[in-house]
């Protein structure tokens, strides 16, 4: 348990600890998120790095209980301290379908999506797709809620927001619909925004409005973020933290100066390697070997390597590698830096059971 | 004349001091009727009925006044409801079919060659609505209607001889007199045949004249052909009638109710007004009768029933009796053959025409039948199998020699025989020439027997069915052209089929339907085709001849030389001698199962329905020939 | 499948993971996984084979013949195969006791009276009467078989003495056919209509579009009679037996068409085609190379979820009367011969048919469904 | 909006005048016409005088004038609202159609209200316990209500309700209450009657319903903006209701087009078969009978009517979806 800090209240907004969430699909069981654990400071901003498929998105779906079946939370805890501030509350305790955890979505934690285009409703207008979001979490009346929403559109830089209210998700733009999608979320003021590869659908002139808008708010509201993307130019821009996963584990963990400048995991190298950089030839770009596995599909030892360069035969393929902190505050998940003593020997990590009914 | 005058003022006379006396009524009547006549709206029945009512006997004794009789009849003119309701013909067939008795016409005299005839109406006889029937309503028809050429009603059979048509003369209001180009003994007998003819030949004048163009400022005949016509007569209520009942309610497609006539000029032997039943009420469904009938019989629903049961649904109502509270009657449907299988002798293909010429062509094909097996899987073993041979119940029939005559056509050809077909069909050469395993013609060219079966007559469909079984066991090539009846009737007209199966009526040698055994008109149903009908109808002008000589030639001058016999007995007697070519000839229309027994639901409590019936004959108009007025409940029982 | 459906776009089974490897034949093979996985749809593919190869098989299943009559047995209730005699004794072979039939002049029904003293054991692949298969291969051996005199009946028999279990197979060879026949008419007119409508566009498409729009929502009972009465009443069985099949496609084909060319529209666009077309590639080498293989399996799909529509407007024009014609029968036919008061009291058994139309529009339901989830892998 | 609709209803005048021809040849292609089917009609009543007259028949009818004449001259009449008359039935099919009309809607829309009252809340229920016992059972009853023809239940229902009330329960009224005036007893029969029908109906009605609730509201399920729904804290009744439930809308109110027609023409062999005074009834009889301008009349009725229903369900889809309204 880590310290609490003055006036009782813990230092961490949210704490995920050993989180399982497994995919119960008809090939069998794929285990998303294996064991993940992640800290977010209040008011602090983490970055979850990671390519497709290796189980960040699915982690912010997670905290928000926003996993449909075949997927299930099936360990680990999402310990939130935003209510209860010193003992906090852990999320995956509660009912999907309860009011408690209605309570926290939106009010508490809110989330905004990779596709703004499909992530609104098409038959309301914005104006009050923002004030549902008010309407069911302030004892506010209609009015009042329209002066809100209209407000939050003003914040979240929407020119003419009163006219804006009153169109349909598809007059709007992309990132305009995105900022109507900051809008809904910042509506309730949360204490933490969960931001799933928020700029990903957008072009490269309204991603860097995007990325501009949510950092000003942030400093505005104080609120902390949960920043996911496998974008390291974004993550840079926007995190203080980072964690880097890989097939459903965190690899690497660290401040986002430490990771720039010192990234030890050889996949987390793998991954600024293929960052084209200015003054480097175009063509000498170094990708990462090979493809990612399927998640339903995981190799033995280290899932990282078959992959890396670095590999350790004998070692690296039957041995899957622990989270070791190697200086303060920089965790990686490696056997070059762990002589592996404390290693688990895992043969067959291979987590298709077939036998395992079906949801 | 004379006695009938003195009788009449004796009657007056006596009338008038039973008026005084006392307010006593020679007849009786319904209590309904008596109350609106006590509350001044209708005349007291002495003076609604004709001074001499027609009296009817009934079948087993004096009714009762009071109930409703529910029946289902099909929606395509109510032609069952009119075979009950609406027979009011001049003369009236005995309830045992064997004669005519007087009706609307009480005595006639026809002169010595049967070209004059006169005729006398029952006088004081009233429309449903109180107004004098009298012979202006049947010259009104005549006149105005079927002289008319506005007027789309034509001259109905037996009102012309030999393309001419007859004229008809007033004497005074109960007197006419016909008279006709040339001999016509069976004009009344014609006339008086059916719901149709004669009974629907009286109008009532005072009320269609509003329907008239030349009387009223209607545009067209439309109405007046709608009031007068078959299929839609019984759809006006306050249409005066002279029937038993009047049509008080139509609902299209639904319902017809009709309630008693106060002016109906019959009465009982113990001087009751008929009818006894106050109403009938008439369901008429959607779709398919014989359904609805079965369904509501055995639902106890229905409450005399003559028509629309159908055979195989007979063990089911009979079944069902108790539960229903009805017992099932079972009267003769008098088909002589259902299917009958006609040859059509005036096929375009001269090759096939040849062969239906050969009789052993149509004795093997009769031959190949086997009508037992027919019956046993069709008719329920109930059916009489047979060679077509009219109703054995028809006049000419009914003497010794008419009866054993009857045998023996009825028997002729019809045995099961495959072997005997066979060795027919070797001996004119329609042998299996090209080794396929079908019968060829004499020419050696492929020989396909087509016949087209109506497909709404699914009975006929059925036994054709077996009967392709049989004659393609024999080696003929059959091909049943199953299609809708209307087409079959278009093909017909043109000469299109070659064999032609259906279901057949009653037919009684002259009266009805001469043209089954003679081909004398230009019909459907006539022998050989419709075409060789009509080219005896239309003196040669149209249609096509039958091959001089032959047989078909041999009926039409035969069937000439007989309508103008007046003498019934020596009429029968050439009669019989004109069938003989059918047995002479071989089968000319092919007979193979009939007489089929016609299930009847009575309700229990539902009396005076005679055990005799039969029903497959329009022109015999049951259950109207069996009085439907003297039918009752008895509320007693 | 699964709600989530696009929620997680990026992390399962998002399209990095199809060119893997590991994942080549993985389309086919999910397609497989998920349509094996359906299990109603599995039963359902399975009952449509079991009566498919009936329907071939219909006379070998059948111990009777298509119009084999008995005369002192129409309208007979089932007679069934027995192992316990009169005496109570058990026979491990099936028999049957031959029946005498007298009609009763007084209640008009059918007495049966058994002979319980030869007992008529069943034969199996036996010799009887004989029958093609195919329409090529002729035999007489039959699944099961009595001597005469004794019969068997499994469903009893029809008003002309005609046994029904035999008669529903040989009525399967034709309603199970119209449906087939039937889509694939529609099939090849809706494809070419639609795939043209949607890769040209322009006036042909809005005209068959508007012909279609008012097609499909015109109510197909007033639509099948109107075209049924046209069929010319001279016609064969055979030929009916077509026309019906047109007349059903008629009504079916705008429904498809429309599908084919709203996938065929969206294919237009996609980067192959276009590519395609700036390869200067022919227009039908761009339909058939490229846009009808894509759009083959839903049409597949579309086509099995329109067959049971067409079985059922066979059915309910022949039960009008106005479908099939004897000698043929079908079930539409078969039932037509039960929509009769006494059938549903007396004979119940001649409603058998019923069940088989119901099982097999289940049956095609289930596996449209299979296969329209099948079809989709990636939908959810 | 209302440009659109204008728009909409000019579009609509060829393809009526299409159909309008359509129907007319359709009636009048088969071989025969309808004398000669009336004439064999009369000859298996009995009549046999009907033959004798074909030719007045005919020119009373005034089917010895060529098609194309008579077509215009209908249609002139069509226009003013004169449908012709029926042959067989020797009314207008204008009077025809009115004696019906009411009711075949009261059947018609009682079976469609209910079907879509049961089907859309038990769809709404499928699809959100997805793969529950309920939904499972729910998903085979469905299967077998739209593999039963309506037809086939009518007639077993019929029997049932014979076996046990002893009361054949066909048609749409006792023939005691057809004249009456409007009572309770009345009102009381005809619902005792349109049990057999109605019931018969819904089944498969119901069933569709249900099924392409369940299927589009699963696919409305899956949608992102639904995830956007759950992560703003919007209640789950309120997700489905408010949001998905009228997302999934779109295909019944498309199918709404189609209803229109089917209120007038959809369960035809049922209405057969339980002998319903119905429009469905008439168009039957009058398709086999050659009864040209009252078969005629209905199919175009049919045409106009789906049509009208395109319409209106664009209208409300319009309305309903500002992406179709600002198109």
């Amino acid at each position: 348990m880590a310290l609490l800090g003055e006036n009782g209240m813990h230092p961490n907004l949210l704490e995920i600890t050993d989180l399982k969430t497994r995919f119960f699909t008809e090939q069998g069981v794929v285990p998303a998120v294996d064991g993940v654990s992640l800290q977010i400071k209040r008011g602090g901003a983490l970055g979850l790095l990671g390519e497709s498929g290796c189980g960040k998105s699915v982690t912010g779906y997670s905290i928000l209980r926003l996993v449909r079946p075949p997927g299930r939370i099936v360990g680990g805890e999402i310990r939130y301290y935003g209510r209860e501030t010193s003992r906090g509350e852990d999320l995956t305790a509660l009912d999907e379908r309860s009011e408690e955890l209605r309570q926290v979505r939106g009010a508490e934690i809110a989330m905004i999506f990779q596709e703004p285009m499909t992530s609104l409703d098409p038959l309301f207008s914005v104006g009050s797709q923002i004030m549902e979001a008010i309407l069911y979490h302030q004892d506010v009346t209609k009015s009042e809620a329209r002066k809100i929403a209209i407000e939050t559109l003003d914040r979240v830089r929407m020119p003419q927001p009163a006219d804006v209210m009153k169109n349909y998700p598809h007059q709007l733009s992309g990132g305009m619909r995105q900022r109507v999608m900051i809008a809904i979320a910042l509506s309730c003021q949360p204490k933490l925004l969960i931001a799933d590869e928020p700029t990903t659908a957008l072009d490269v002139t309204t991603e860097a409005q995007i990325l501009e808008l949510m950092r000003e708010l942030q400093d505005e509201l104080g609120m902390a973020i949960l920043f996911i993307t496998h974008d390291l130019g974004v993550i840079a821009e926007m995190a203080e933290d980072v964690a880097v996963m890989y097939l459903g584990k965190v690899v690497e963990r660290s401040d986002i100066e430490t990771l720039f400048a010192d990234p030890q995991h050889p996949y987390t190298q793998a991954l600024m390697q293929s960052i084209p950089k200015i003054g480097q030839k175009a063509g000498r770009l170094e990708a990462i070997r090979g493809m990612v596995p399927s998640p339903g599909n995981v190799p033995a030892g280290c899932p990282f390597h078959p992959r890396c360069n670095s590999a350790i035969s004998g070692l690296c393929d039957t041995k899957a590698p622990q989270l070791q902190q190697t200086r303060a505050g920089h965790w990686v998940s490696c056997f070059l830096y762990d002589d592996g003593s404390n290693a688990k020997i895992v043969t067959q990590n291979n987590s298709l059971d077939r036998k395992t009914p079906l949801p | 004349m004379i006695k009938k005058l003195t009788l009449l003022t004796v009657l007056l006379i006596a009338v008038s001091a039973l008026g005084l006396v006392s307010s006593q009524s020679m007849y009786n009547e319904a209590p309904a009727l008596a109350e609106m006549v006590a509350a001044g709206e209708l005349p007291p029945v002495d003076e609604r009925l004709p001074a001499e009512p027609l009296v009817i006997e009934p079948v087993e004794e004096i009714g009762q006044y009071g109930g409703t009789w529910r029946a289902v009849d099909n929606g395509e003119g109510n032609g069952w409801t009119q075979m009950t309701a609406s027979v009011e013909p001049f003369l009236k067939w005995n309830r045992d079919v064997n004669g005519f008795r007087p009706n609307i016409v009480t005595d006639w005299e026809w002169n010595e060659d049967a070209t004059e005839l006169t005729v006398n109406f029952r006088q004081g006889v009233k429309w449903s609505d109180g107004d004098p029937m009298t012979v202006d309503d049947y010259l009104f028809w005549w006149n105005d209607m079927v002289l008319d050429e506005n007027v789309p009603v034509n001259a109905p059979f037996g009102t012309t001889v030999q393309g001419e048509l007859m004229s008809v003369e007033k004497i005074d209001d109960y007197t006419l007199h016909f008279s006709f180009p040339h001999s016509n003994p069976l004009f009344l007998e014609y006339k008086s045949r059916g719901a149709y003819h004669s009974s629907l030949h009286i109008v009532p004048e005072h009320y269609m004249r509003q329907f008239h163009p030349k009387y009223s400022d209607a545009e067209d005949a439309a109405d007046l052909v709608n009031h007068y016509g078959w299929s839609s007569r019984l759809h006006h209520p306050g249409m005066p009638t002279l029937y038993a009942w009047m049509v008080t309610d139509y609902v299209e497609g639904q319902r017809l109710v009709l309630e008693r006539n106060p002016y109906y000029w019959k009465v009982d032997t113990a001087g009751n007004q008929l009818p006894y039943i106050d109403r009938l009420d008439i369901t008429i469904p959607e779709g398919n009768v014989n359904e609805l009938v079965a369904l509501k019989g055995i639902a106890g629903e229905i409450d005399f029933q003559s028509r629309g049961i159908n055979l195989l649904d007979i063990p089911l109502v009979i079944e069902n009796q108790e539960a229903g509270d009805y017992r099932v009657i079972i009267w003769n449907n008098g088909d002589y053959a259902w299917p009958w299988i006609m040859p059509m002798y005036d096929y375009p293909d001269e090759g096939i025409v040849d062969l239906m010429y050969m009789k052993e062509f149509r004795q093997a094909l009769s031959h190949a039948i086997n009508r037992d097996r027919i019956n046993e899987i069709t008719s329920l073993g109930m059916a009489t199998a047979r060679q077509f041979s009219l109703s054995a119940e028809s006049p000419e029939f009914q003497t010794e020699e008419g009866a054993a005559f009857y045998q023996e056509w009825a028997a002729s050809y019809a045995s099961y025989d495959p072997e005997l077909a066979g060795q027919l069909l070797d001996s004119i050469g329609v042998v299996d020439a090209d080794g396929d395993g079908w019968r060829d013609r004499p020419d050696g060219t492929a020989l396909e027997v087509i016949v087209d079966v109506p497909a709404e007559d699914t009975p006929t469909v059925d036994r054709m069915d077996l009967i392709k079984e049989d004659w393609d066991a024999v080696g003929l090539n059959t091909v049943l052209n199953i299609i809708t009846w209307s087409v079959v009737s278009d093909r017909h007209f043109s000469g299109d089929i070659m064999i032609r199966a259906w279901g057949s009526a009653a037919a009684w040698g002259l009266v009805s339907a001469a043209t089954v055994w003679t081909p004398i008109e230009g019909v459907t149903y006539s022998v050989g085709g419709a075409r060789i009908g009509d080219y005896y109808n239309s003196g040669g002008e149209r249609g096509v001849a039958p091959r001089p000589g032959s047989m078909l030639e041999q009926l039409q001058d035969a069937y000439t030389e007989l309508i103008s016999i007046l003498d019934p007995d020596e009429r029968n007697a050439k009669l019989l001698e004109a069938y003989q070519i059918h047995i002479d000839e071989g089968p000319i229309t092919i007979g193979t199962v009939g007489e089929h027994p016609n299930a009847l639901i009575v309700k229990s409590n539902f009396r005076n329905v005679p055990d005799f019936g039969l029903t497959a004959g329009w022109d015999l108009a049951f259950p109207g020939t069996a009085d439907p007025e003297q039918f009752f409940f008895d509320q007693d029982g | 499948m699964v709600a989530t459906g696009d929620t997680m776009p990026d992390s399962l089974i998002g399209p990095d993971f199809d060119a893997a490897e590991t994942e080549v034949i993985s389309v086919r093979r999910l397609m497989w996984l998920r349509f094996k996985r359906n299990r109603l749809a599995l039963i359902g593919s399975i009952v449509l084979v079991l009566m498919y190869l009936a329907a071939v098989f219909a006379g070998f299943i059948g111990p009777y013949g298509l119009r084999e009559t008995h005369e002192k047995f129409p309208a007979s209730a089932p007679l069934l195969p027995r192992f316990i005699d009169d005496e109570g004794n058990f026979s491990l072979r099936p028999f049957v006791y031959a029946m005498e039939s007298k009609v009763d002049t007084k209640t008009f029904k059918r007495v049966l009276t058994s002979n319980t003293e030869v007992k008529h054991y069943l034969h199996f692949f036996a010799r009887g009467t004989p029958y093609t298969i195919l329409g090529f291969i002729q035999t007489d051996i039959h699944l099961f078989h009595v001597n005469e005199p004794a019969k068997v009946f499994l469903l009893g028999t029809d008003k002309q003495g005609r046994d029904l279990f035999s008669r529903i197979f040989y009525g399967a060879q034709v309603s199970l056919t119209v449906g087939l026949v039937g889509v694939s008419l529609s099939l090849i007119f809706g494809t070419l209509i639609g795939i043209a409508g949607g890769y040209f566009g322009g006036l042909f498409d809005d005209v068959s579009q508007r012909v279609i729009e008012v097609l499909i929502s015109f109510p197909q009972i007033p639509l099948w009679l109107a075209l049924a009465a046209l069929i010319p009443p001279t016609w064969t069985s055979a030929q009916r037996f077509f026309a019906i099949s047109i007349v059903l496609s008629l009504v079916n084909w705008g429904g498809l068409s429309r599908q084919v060319r709203g996938m065929v529209y969206a294919l237009r666009e996609e980067d192959y085609v276009i590519a395609a077309r700036y390869a200067s590639a022919s227009n039908w080498r761009i339909i058939t190379k490229h846009l009808l293989p894509n759009t083959l399996s839903h049409i597949l799909v579309i086509a099995t979820i329109s067959i049971p529509a067409m079985i059922l407007g066979e059915t309910a024009l022949s039960f009008l009367g106005l479908g099939i014609q004897p000698p043929m029968t079908s079930w539409g036919l078969l039932l037509n011969q039960a929509q009769h008061t006494r059938v549903l009291i007396q004979q119940p058994w001649l409603l058998t048919p019923a069940l088989f139309v119901v099982a097999t529009i289940i049956s095609f339901n289930f596996l449209g469904d299979g296969l329209r989830d099948a079809a989709d892998p990636f939908a959810n | 909006m209302a440009q659109y609709i204008l728009r909409r209803v000019i579009a609509i005048l060829p393809t009526l005048f299409l159909i309008t021809i359509f129907g007319f040849l359709v009636m009048e292609a088969p071989a025969g016409d309808f004398v000669t089917s009336y004439i064999v009609r009369q000859y298996g009543h009995g009549n046999t005088e009907a033959a004798r007259i074909e030719d007045e028949l005919r020119s009373f009818f005034a089917l010895d004038r060529p098609v194309y004449e008579r077509f215009v001259t209908w249609l002139a009449r069509f226009a003013q609202g004169d449908f012709g008359d029926s042959f067989d039935l020797r009314r207008p099919v204008r009077d025809i159609l009115n004696d019906r009309i009411g009711l075949t809607l009261t059947i018609s829309l009682a079976t469609f209200a209910i079907s879509w009252g049961i089907g859309i809340p038990l769809g709404v229920y499928s699809a959100t316990h997805q793969y529950s016992k309920t939904d499972n059972f729910l998903t085979t009853v469905t299967f077998v209500g739209l593999g039963l023809p309506d037809f086939l239940l009518a007639l077993a229902f019929l029997i049932l309700g014979w076996q046990l009330t002893g009361e054949v329960l066909t048609g749409l009224q006792s023939v005691e209450f057809l004249d009456q005036p409007w009572s309770p007893a009345k009102l009381l029969d005809l619902i005792k009657h349109m049990v057999i029908p109605v019931c018969a109906v819904v089944i498969t009605g119901t069933a569709w319903v249900m099924r392409v609730m369940r299927g589009n509201l699963l696919d409305q399920l899956g949608r992102d903006y639904i995830i956007t729904l759950r992560a703003k804290g919007v209640p789950e009744r309120v997700i489905i209701w408010k949001h998905a439930v009228k997302n999934s809308l779109h295909p019944l109110i498309a199918a709404l087009g189609q209803t229109l027609a089917w209120l007038i023409n959809g369960f035809t062999i049922t209405s057969i078969v339980l002998e319903l005074p119905t429009i469905q009834s008439v168009y039957l009889n009058a398709t086999l009978q050659q009864d040209v301008y009252l078969a005629g009349t209905i199919l175009i009725l049919i045409g106009f009517l789906v049509l009208i229903g395109t319409l209106l369900a664009d209208i409300i889809l319009a309305w309903m979806d500002p992406r179709i309204r600002y198109e």
